[in-house]
């Protein structure tokens, strides 16, 4: 099954988001938050994230959603510095919260692959709210 | 070329310096960052380098594990988009230094930093950010030292110089990458915090490279630029 | 100062975000947290959202970021509630998180309006993370 | 029209039916929506209907308070989608019984409770949600009274059967609205829970109209659609 990891700035803000999106039929999934900086106050942390990847990864690999420029970036260097391949971890170009419930749910279907994870997650961009 | 336990003398000495001048201008970066980001670019560095100051005895190895250490470092401190851009960098860039510190090998860790960071970070010169210190300052020192073959003293003055003007362009500009870039035009008139904070670094190496290398006199007063700015 | 209300269905995600949001040079702006249900498990309530538009209301009016469907239903039946004339409280149609931070961003600035307040939640909607 | 404590007799014992139901049906319902939801619609709604029925002696008033405190208290006890759309259209269409409950102000009543249940939620029929089962409900009934001049109860009796086609209706669809549209292709197969409890509170409905209206035989054996079922 697809892993996801979700960086924000806020560790609050990641966990709430694993929180809701566990909630989507998708307890199964492996949601690991990874949010805050070293000492948990607003900012991210590469070596967090690195671990947070590890958690979720298994065979099929780990797609990370982010907030803010800086968790991209520290995203880039937490993936750099695993010490296995990582061509299986992706991060998606998605608003965090709804890129996530949509990852989610198409990680929990029986035929979910790391590409449409990703695809789901950036789905996201087109969802509106209002009619 | 120096010995590398005078190499290794002028990296720890440039540690401390570097941590005790962002100690100093704390307040100064946070301010900085505080009109136009989120107000912690000062704590961000001053802990950051503040950490890898503190680990100075561990420091032992090779001039590039010294030097890689520091980027570690500063990967685990900094919290903000700072973490990254300097502490991946560094730690990139260290590589270079496996033959140890020569005008050569300083040069070719100046390049694969800045392109560490326009690679991690996508800013363009212009984009108010770090970039915009570090490009001028990095094209300078090469130029110098490859084109023009100054002493290495005198090709990292000039660099510092170039910085200089780089942190100075960085105020009429509007931001494009970072967190400033979300203030869009309010971003204009305010002097960028890591373009600043890659200034002091700078200055600090200056100065214990200085101190540190041998048979080149003080640059201070003789650098085209020093004159320069002595005159305004 | 136009204010903002963040309505999602985990406590902790609306007050993180609110966190990452008060970071962004808007520490004066009145945003605040309105997740979760009545005894604040996973889901949205009414009665909270109400509150949490009369505490961040003002005389510019207020603007509501919301995750999934059900946070806009019970938006749109808070703001009916309301007292008072409901034509200054909008809800923008724009993710959540990213929403959020370019509303604080924007309402700190002193030329904001109700309008360009909403104009810049729903631009985050084009926000692109990665190169 | 029955008198007035005849009438608030029947409302008082329809929201403890509902309760009741609500209760008893719970686990089923959660699991329908832990099919295609977060599995807490019977959670929802036996929550929001006890807290209702605890209420029971505090709802005096008119008839049309009685049920706007419905509302009320649903909206406040109810977290899900299922909240403002069951509390908040109760809420809205109490207005309807302001002159008590007649044939004519069951209609408008049921009328203006669909209406804003899919001005709420944006859903049409065949998104598989409430609005399923409800939609061919409040048409059957208001036909049946309007062009049939039904009887209230047989008309509420065709009404229910309605709903259960309805209901039956959402299994096949693929959701467009609420959560279970995030699963796409494989909500179909799946029974909507809120088309679901829509059922069950008009089978209560029904059942405490049956003992409290006066004037019409039991419908349950003698309704077209109740004698075809019973023929299956
Ligand atoms: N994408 C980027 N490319 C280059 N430099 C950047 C980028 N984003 C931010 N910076 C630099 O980082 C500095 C801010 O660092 P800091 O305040 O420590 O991090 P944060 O913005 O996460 O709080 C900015 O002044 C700018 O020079
Ligand atoms: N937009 C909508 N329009 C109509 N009905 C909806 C809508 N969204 C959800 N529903 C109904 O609500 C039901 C789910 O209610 P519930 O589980 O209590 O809320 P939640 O989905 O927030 O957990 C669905 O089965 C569906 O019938
Ligand atoms: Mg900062
Ligand atoms: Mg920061
Ligand atoms: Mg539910
Ligand atoms: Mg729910």
């Amino acid at each position: 099954m697809v892993g996801l990891v979700v960086v924000s700035h806020s560790a609050k803000a990641a966990e709430g988001i694993c929180d809701v999106a566990a909630e989507m039929g998708s307890a199964e999934a492996e949601i690991v938050a990874a949010g805050g900086d070293e000492d948990g106050s607003i900012g991210t942390s590469a070596p967090r994230i690195q671990d947070a990847i590890e958690q979720a990864r298994d065979d099929d690999g780990v797609v990370v959603l982010v907030d803010l420029g800086s968790a991209v970036m520290n995203t880039e260097l937490a993936i750099e510095m695993l010490e296995a391949e990582d061509d299986d971890v992706r991060i998606a170009d998605a608003p965090i919260l709804e890129g996530t419930l949509n990852a989610a749910v198409n990680a929990a279907g029986s035929k979910a692959t790391l590409e449409s994870v990703v695809e789901a997650a950036e789905d996201a961009r087109e969802y509106r709210k209002l009619n | 070329m120096a010995d590398t336990e005078t190499q290794r003398e002028a990296v720890l000495a440039a540690i401390d310096a570097v941590a005790e001048r962002l100690s100093a201008e704390k307040s100064y970066l946070t301010d900085l960052d505080s009109a136009i980001g989120d107000a912690d670019h000062g704590a961000n560095m001053s802990r950051g380098f503040g950490a890898v100051a503190e680990k100075t005895d561990e420091l032992d190895g090779d001039i590039d594990d010294v030097v890689k250490t520091v980027g570690t470092t500063l990967i685990s401190e900094v919290g903000g988009a700072s973490g990254p851009l300097y502490g991946g960098s560094i730690m990139f860039a260290s590589q270079e230094l496996e033959g140890g510190i020569t005008a050569e090998t300083s040069v070719a860790f100046a390049e694969a930093y800045l392109d560490k960071v326009q690679d991690r970070g996508d800013a363009q010169i212009g984009s108010k950010t770090m970039v915009d210190a570090l490009t001028p300052a990095v094209h300078t020192f090469k130029k110098s030292i490859e084109q023009d073959d100054l002493p290495p003293l005198t090709a990292l003055a000039k660099a510092v110089d170039a910085a200089e003007r780089g942190v100075n362009f960085t105020v009429p500009l509007k931001a494009k990458k970072g967190r400033a870039s979300y203030l869009d035009w309010r971003s204009v008139g305010h002097q960028d915090p890591g373009a600043t904070s890659t200034l002091f670094i700078m200055e600090e190496l200056l100065d214990v490279a200085s101190e540190h290398l041998e048979g080149e006199t003080d640059v201070d007063a003789t650098s085209p630029e020093a004159v320069e700015r002595e005159a305004e």
